[in-house]
């Protein structure tokens, strides 16, 4: 599948071409997870990738992040970072910019912390390994990192243990962490799924200032359509592995371009419309092990035909910076604007 | 827990009255182990003896086991000593003794100028003491020995005259023994206790230090009466319980000495470039008592035929390596009076058919066979003894206990057949004639409840016969009556072995099992 | 189309569903159950079938040819008394197995129980128990199988007891830590609130997660008491003689080490198979019993 | 959150009456076995009046009850009475020869986490490598073959073949009980290491995929400081409790290695004297390993707390 060349304003920060991942088991046919993602994102944007669970979301950010789990490797593709493709850097090289320039956030507070250790030291230690501080300074950086999050006394909170704080409290910490070195770029793996919605608000808000005043660039992955509005100003939308739909948050939530967003719209609720009857998505995402010819979206389209079940559906631009992988996106949601 | 544990060295509580003793019964076991003598010794050195047990105690009156005896031996020294054959005594603190006509007064003359270690000078009022001590504790210690003396005078500052109750041969014997050593008058003001902390002697050794359960360490006593001896600086006695680590010590040159070598690596312990597998005659019997109170062993038949049942020359191989001897009598070949045609019976295969076909059990039985455990060798026997009664469906059970729970069965009586052993003390038979063959003599037979009127009586007459050629006669007889009757099955004569180290000159083991170490030297 | 408030949103599953490697595999892909599984029967069939394979009785004594290396006529050669070694190790399997197994079973069952009340009711009762277990991890193993030698006779019967009277308190420990970490759960709770008497939530919920621990200590438990048997055997109080017994062997054979070395060699080697065979059902077994203790 | 300064002295008294009930259990047992000391000093050659009248002396005939109760009030005075074999009081015995198996065990601990954690790095590093089975199965032939097999063929290899180490024995100095106790030592470790490496490894693999893991890799941790830093430091809290476990017994039985490398523990204390029906002793020793398996205890659970902040004592208190 190609990639339209889209018109650069300026050099991309993070550029993801035709990425693959899958697990080869020695067995049959091996699971492909992600199948030929592309993205690109320019420094200081916030980028969403949105989808179900298993779309490969999550698995895309590890691959970016090399923190992929025993068993999963990258089968084809490049991960262009800074320049160089991450995927071809060595395990030594690839460990001095995890921190310094490349960040990452996980779901799941409760035990993205080291249980043993008081939480002041662990985001003194990446400053310590990368930006050659002392002990003292490293710490004192800490307690600043700890200050900008809003955490009140934060001299005393970062001699506290991960399970004396609450879920809210310890994501601050994964974030003063990850922000601790001023990265250029903070991977986000779902940060807020686990808190509860009036946290997660706020905790959302405080990473949009962060990284504002940073500078950083931000990869969000969600399978919430809410959180991607309020944080992101540009998306993918993921469906069995692959893109259908990306574009600028606004205009795509304004005129899909894809029948799965616009159903993933349909199942969700409208604050706006609260009358409005839910449409679930009928039928089961395709397995990893034998996926569909063509769309794999198709078998569960109220609109496919014939065609969609062949071809290899690539993203075409179908409005200014906005692609789909619908052949028939221009006849579903009329003419470009 | 080894051999040793069980065959100690202790005394039958029956006073001892007799003849006179001498050495002149010939001893037939191969003496070896006079090493060869390498030039002149050399002063200087220190001995390291590993040993499998710690001692005890250095008191020399109420102690019993072997690895206390050997030590105080170093330090307390009697009037007289064994000599070298273990068959009579000669002078050693004394320099002789004449006797009265009626035999119940001895004049004893003490050698002149003979230190302490602490150097105060050797009189009869220490001897006096010494053996009054000794007598005093009849009961819990060795004193039974001297229940033939009524009373001990200093007559001079170097003589002591000793009256006896009645005539009574072995009393230079007696003397010899480590019970009678001589110790300073009241101890140097010491208690009893205090003084065996540290004790003080005219030995060639003085007291070191003693970390129990890890070392214990003799001086060489400087001001020894014996000029220019000991030729060592000093003996350690180091604990090393288990009998590979021992040997490994003396080949690998951390230890001189192997107080107790396993007979199975015994041969192999020779084959070292620098150590020498010694073994000496000892008193050692090894025998398989039947307790007579238990069905079927007060027959007589039964016994007999058990005992033509056991190949002792398999056990000889298997169990002592071939450095055994059958044994065929009640007393061993490095005992006065030991008579060598003693018709022992041995293994024969027809004497066995017979006796048990009259015997009341013809068809054959079950029993248990008792034994120590923790003895590899006892284990071995047992097994062999069990496997050669099992061709005449003679059904026996093998029962291990540990060595005082042993001990505690045979004493109770409750056992079949059990495997014991006995080493003697003093050079007279008599000590274990009365505890083997005399229901009265403390220990029902050695626990066999063996009734024998005319061994008794034969027992009986030879304590007190003075005359030698008498007592020799009357010996024999019990012997003979003791073999046919089979209130034991005599199994084997076990030498005395060591490892000694070929740069240990001298070195030399009593057949009662003791070795003085005043003549030991080491060669670089 | 409207931008969409954050108050109205639906919930997917926790997490994503973790890769296909994760699922639980049947018993039979379990490598080191099958494995282990193997090593055991092949040495419970050489028992069973020792009579028929042992060359020789395992008791006769040929004394002539004692002492001998492995040769043509004795396989792995003969011991002191002249007995085929190859024998008595086959014979001696019988022996070890059937006490190795027979003397975990009580402590199993007993520590199990004692440790679940312990850990399940809390409260007196488990400060008595776990009082009783201090006292019995204190206690010198040896005094107590000497006393025990004694009074029930040597050989198998004392043994039995002694090692269930000192075992039994691992299997409560093991398992009285697990029942706590259990209570907590939530399936735990749900089962209490459900009217679930107390013996049907210990027997039918808790029981089966934490048993899985206590098996897998018993396949180690096995193997340290055929060691027991072993220093038993090297201390004199072992199994009574003639009977073959690996630990007998082991212990006959000590007087032999720095000159036959092998001869303790053999039977420690059947010994280790054993405990390897064990140790590795165990694995197995853990990761069968607790997926979420995946190994 | 029960501060340690309170939790140490109620573990303590906690072990008030674990060591009465030991004493209590160890002294009829002893008596129970047949045989008395009076027998076993006498020997086997001794006849029984003489066993009866030594049995008298000491006191023996008076009815167990009143021994124990007689031995209870010695006892409050700190009076653990005099060793039957030896006549000198009990406690300079075990004071002389606690230090010895002691520090036969805390050698052999640091051995065994010398051998234990590389070999666990080694196999939880690659699952299912060839390495990961074999740290498995290779310490298990350290669990299968008997101690005193292992001690001597050290001790034939190492002392006797290149003599770079003593054949037994326990020197007089500190240096000299290292260089004396590497062997008998290293024996120990051989046998306990299986145990612990197997749990390591096993917590090593869980830590290996725990979130926190991820999260320090993000952070660039790698390599060493990654397996030091977090890794090791979760792994090991369950080895802590295994080692605590074990470290009570090991006291008790080192008895087949201070047999077979002459060293004067308190192992061997303990079986010389239950042979010798030396009821002081074995009380003594009995005793000494009690209060010390309770210290370990009330050691292991602070060790416990200090690496895991999770776990307060208050948990611990009746673990």
């Amino acid at each position: 599948m190609s990639v339209v060349a889209l018109s650069r304003t300026v050099e991309p920060l993070l550029s993801v071409q035709h990425l693959t991942i899958g697990i080869p088991s020695s067995g049959g046919g091996h699971a492909t997870l992600v199948r030929d993602v592309s993205f690109e994102v320019g420094p200081g944007v916030r980028y969403g990738l949105v989808g179900e669970s298993g779309s490969g979301k999550s698995m895309t950010l590890k691959a970016i992040a090399g923190l992929l789990p025993r068993g999963v490797e990258v089968l084809e593709g490049e991960i262009h970072f800074d320049g160089d493709d991450v995927l071809t850097m060595s395990p030594h090289e690839r460990r001095r910019i995890m921190g310094p320039r490349m960040a990452m956030i996980f779901q799941e507070p409760m035990t993205a912390l080291n249980p043993t250790t008081r939480v002041g030291k662990q985001i003194a230690e990446g400053p310590r390994r990368h930006l050659g501080l002392s002990k003292a300074d490293a710490q004192e950086l800490a307690v600043d990192m700890i200050r900008r999050t809003g955490i009140p006394d934060p001299a005393r909170r970062a001699r506290a243990y991960p399970h004396e704080l609450s879920g809210g409290l310890r994501q601050r910490i994964m974030i003063a962490m990850a922000l601790s070195c001023k990265p250029a770029l903070v991977l986000c793996d779902e940060p807020t799924t686990a808190l509860d919605v009036t946290v997660q608000d706020q905790v959302l808000r405080l990473l949009a200032q962060l990284c504002d005043d940073m500078g950083s660039a931000l990869t969000f992955v969600t399978h919430d359509l809410a959180v991607v509005s309020q944080t992101c100003s540009r998306l993918s939308v993921m469906y069995a592995g692959r893109i259908m739909e990306e574009g600028n948050v606004r205009e795509v939530y304004e005129a899909p371009q894809h029948p799965y967003t616009e159903a993933l719209f349909q199942s969700a609720p409208d604050f706006d419309d609260p009358g409005r009857r839910l449409a679930p998505i009928p039928g089961l995402p395709p397995s990893l092990t034998d996926p569909p010819p063509g769309c794999p979206f198709a078998p569960r389209c109220q609109y496919a035909i014939e065609s969609c079940s062949t071809g290899s559906k690539p993203l075409v631009e179908v409005r200014h910076r906005h692609l789909s992988a619908c052949d028939l996106a221009d006849q579903i949601f009329g003419g470009t604007r | 827990m080894n051999r040793k544990l069980v065959s100690m060295v202790t005394v039958g509580a029956l006073a001892v009255s007799g003849a006179a003793l001498s050495g002149c019964a010939s001893s037939s076991t191969k003496s070896g182990g006079a090493s060869k003598s390498a030039g002149a010794p050399v002063h200087g050195g220190n001995l390291t003896i590993a040993r499998a047990q710690d001692a005890k105690s250095m008191n020399n009156i109420l102690t019993f086991d072997n690895s206390s005896i050997f030590i105080f031996e170093q330090i307390m020294e009697p009037l007289f000593t064994v000599t070298a054959d273990g068959k009579a005594t000669k002078p050693l603190l004394a320099t002789g003794y004449k006797v009265s006509a009626d035999k119940k007064t001895y004049t004893i003359n003490l050698r002149k100028g003979v230190k302490f270690s602490t150097g105060k000078e050797m009189t009869s009022a220490d001897v006096k003491f010494s053996i009054d001590q000794d007598t005093k504790h009849a009961s819990t210690g060795w004193g039974f020995i001297n229940s033939a003396i009524q009373q001990v005078q200093a007559a001079g500052k170097y003589t002591v005259v000793i009256k006896l109750k009645h005539a009574w041969a072995p009393l230079i014997a007696d003397l010899a023994l480590f019970s009678n050593a001589i110790v300073p008058n009241n101890y140097d003001g010491k208690t009893m206790a205090e003084f065996y902390q540290a004790p003080v002697g005219t030995g060639p050794f003085k007291w070191g230090q003693w970390k129990r359960g890890e070392y214990l360490k003799l001086v060489a006593n400087t001001g020894y009466w014996q000029k220019g001896k000991p030729y060592l600086d000093s003996v350690t006695w180091n604990v090393v319980p288990d009998s590979n680590t021992r040997k490994l010590q003396v080949q690998g040159g951390q230890a001189d000495i192997d107080e107790y070598p396993d007979w199975s690596t015994f041969k192999s312990l020779g084959t070292g470039s620098n150590v020498i597998a010694k073994t000496f005659p000892s008193t050692e019997l090894d025998y398989l008592a039947f307790n007579e109170k238990k069905k079927p062993f007060q027959d007589v038949h039964v016994r007999r035929a058990i005992s033509a049942m056991i190949d002792r020359s398999a056990i000889n191989k298997a169990v002592l390596f071939g450095n055994g001897t059958p044994a065929n009598s009640l007393l061993m070949p490095g005992v006065p009076f030991y008579q060598k045609s003693t018709p022992g019976i041995m293994k024969n295969d027809a004497l066995a058919k017979k006796e048990l076909a009259a015997s009341s059990v013809p068809k054959g039985f079950s029993t248990t066979l008792l034994i120590p455990s923790g003895d590899a060798s006892k284990l071995s026997t047992a097994q062999i003894i069990q496997n050669d009664l099992q061709q005449y469906n003679i059904k026996v059970t093998i029962k291990q206990l540990d060595p005082t729970a042993n001990h505690n069965a045979q004493q109770n009586m409750q056992y079949d057949m059990g495997l014991s052993a006995w080493t003697m003390d003093i050079p007279d038979p008599d000590e274990w004639t009365s505890f083997a063959i005399d229901p009265d003599g403390g220990a029902k037979s050695a626990y066999t409840n063996y009734r024998s009127a005319e061994a008794i009586k034969l027992n009986r007459q030879a304590q007190q016969s003075v005359d030698h050629s008498t007592r020799a006669e009357l010996y024999n007889q019990l012997q003979d009556v003791v073999a046919h009757d089979a209130p034991f099955a005599f199994l084997y004569y076990a030498p005395y072995a060591y490892g000694v180290s070929d740069k240990v000159q001298n070195f030399n083991v009593t057949p009662l099992g003791n070795y003085p170490l005043t003549d030991v030297w080491k060669s670089k | 189309m409207t931008t969409f408030s954050l108050t109205h949103r639906f919930r997917p599953s926790r997490r994503e569903a973790r890769p296909a490697a994760r699922r639980l595999r049947p018993w039979y892909q379990n490598r080191s159950l099958v494995a282990g599984l193997v090593i055991v029967c092949i040495m419970v069939l050489l028992a069973v079938l020792a009579p028929v394979l042992a060359p020789y009785n395992p008791i006769k004594q040929n004394l002539n040819e004692a002492l001998q290396g492995p040769s043509g006529a004795h396989w792995l050669g003969t011991d002191k008394l002249g007995r085929d070694v190859l024998s008595r190790l086959l014979y001696g399997a019988r022996v070890d197995l059937r006490i190795g197994f027979l003397a975990v079973i009580i402590p199993f069952v007993v520590g199990t129980i004692l440790g679940a009340i312990a850990g399940y009711f809390g409260g007196w009762l488990d400060i008595i128990i776990m009082r009783i277990v201090d006292v019995f991890y204190a206690f010198p193993l040896f005094l107590l199988v000497i006393a025990l030698v004694f009074v029930l006779g040597p050989g198998e019967s004392s043994i039995y007891l002694a090692i269930a009277l000192v075992s039994w308190v691992s299997y409560c420990k093991i398992v009285r830590g697990e029942v706590i970490v259990a209570r907590q759960q939530e399936y735990v709770q749900a089962a209490r609130l459900g009217g679930l008497n107390n013996a049907r939530v210990l027997g039918r919920h808790i029981g089966p997660n934490v048993i899985s621990q206590a098996i897998t200590y018993a396949m180690s438990d096995i193997v340290m008491d055929i060691m027991v048997i072993v220093t038993l055997g090297y201390l004199g109080l072992g199994i009574t003689p003639p009977t073959a017994e690996w630990g007998s062997m082991i212990a006959d054979a000590q007087e032999f080490i720095t000159t036959l070395w092998w001869m303790a060699v053999v039977p420690g080697v059947a010994v280790v198979i054993t405990g390897l065979g064990l140790s590795l059902i165990g694995d197995g077994l853990t990761d069968l019993l607790s997926p979420e203790r995946r190994k | 959150m029960l501060s340690r300064l309170k939790f140490v002295p109620m573990r303590l008294l906690q072990a008030v009456p674990v060591a009465f009930g030991v004493t209590l259990v160890v002294f009829f047992m002893v008596h129970l076995i047949p045989g008395n000391p009076a027998e076993s000093i006498l020997g086997a050659q001794a006849t029984p009046a003489k066993v009866a009248a030594l049995t008298d002396q000491m006191g023996l005939n008076q009815p167990v009850v009143q021994q124990y109760w007689h031995f209870l009030s010695n006892l409050a005075h700190g009076n653990l009475g005099e060793s039957y074999t030896y006549q000198v009081p009990v406690l300079t015995l075990v004071w002389q020869r606690a230090p010895v198996t002691l520090l036969l065990v805390a050698y052999s601990v640091v051995l065994m986490l010398i051998i234990s954690i590389p070999l666990s790095m080694l196999a939880a590093s690659r699952p299912g490598h060839v390495r990961d089975h074999a740290v498995r199965v290779i310490p298990l032939v350290g669990l299968g073959m008997p101690q005193f097999w292992v001690g001597v063929m050290l001790l034939l290899v190492f002392a006797v073949g290149t003599g770079w180490f003593p054949v037994g024995g326990y020197g007089d100095t500190m240096m000299d009980h290292l260089w004396y106790l590497f062997l008998p030592a290293l024996t120990l470790a051989i046998s306990i290491s299986p145990v612990i490496i197997r749990s390591l490894r096993a917590s090593m693999l869980n830590v290996l995929e725990s979130d926190y893991v991820a999260t320090a890799r993000s952070k660039g941790a790698g390599g060493r400081s990654l397996f030091a830093g977090h890794v090791l430091r979760n792994a090991i809290i369950p080895a802590v409790s295994i080692v605590g476990v074990n470290l009570g017994y090991l006291v008790g039985g080192t008895l087949v290695i201070e047999k077979v490398f002459a060293i004067p523990g308190l192992g061997s204390m303990l079986i010389e004297s239950i042979f010798a029906r030396d009821f002081p002793s074995v009380q003594a020793v009995a005793l000494f390993v009690a209060v010390f398996v309770v210290l370990v205890g009330v050691l292991t659970d602070v060790v416990y707390t200090l690496l895991d902040p999770r776990v307060d004592l208050t948990q611990r208190m009746n673990a």
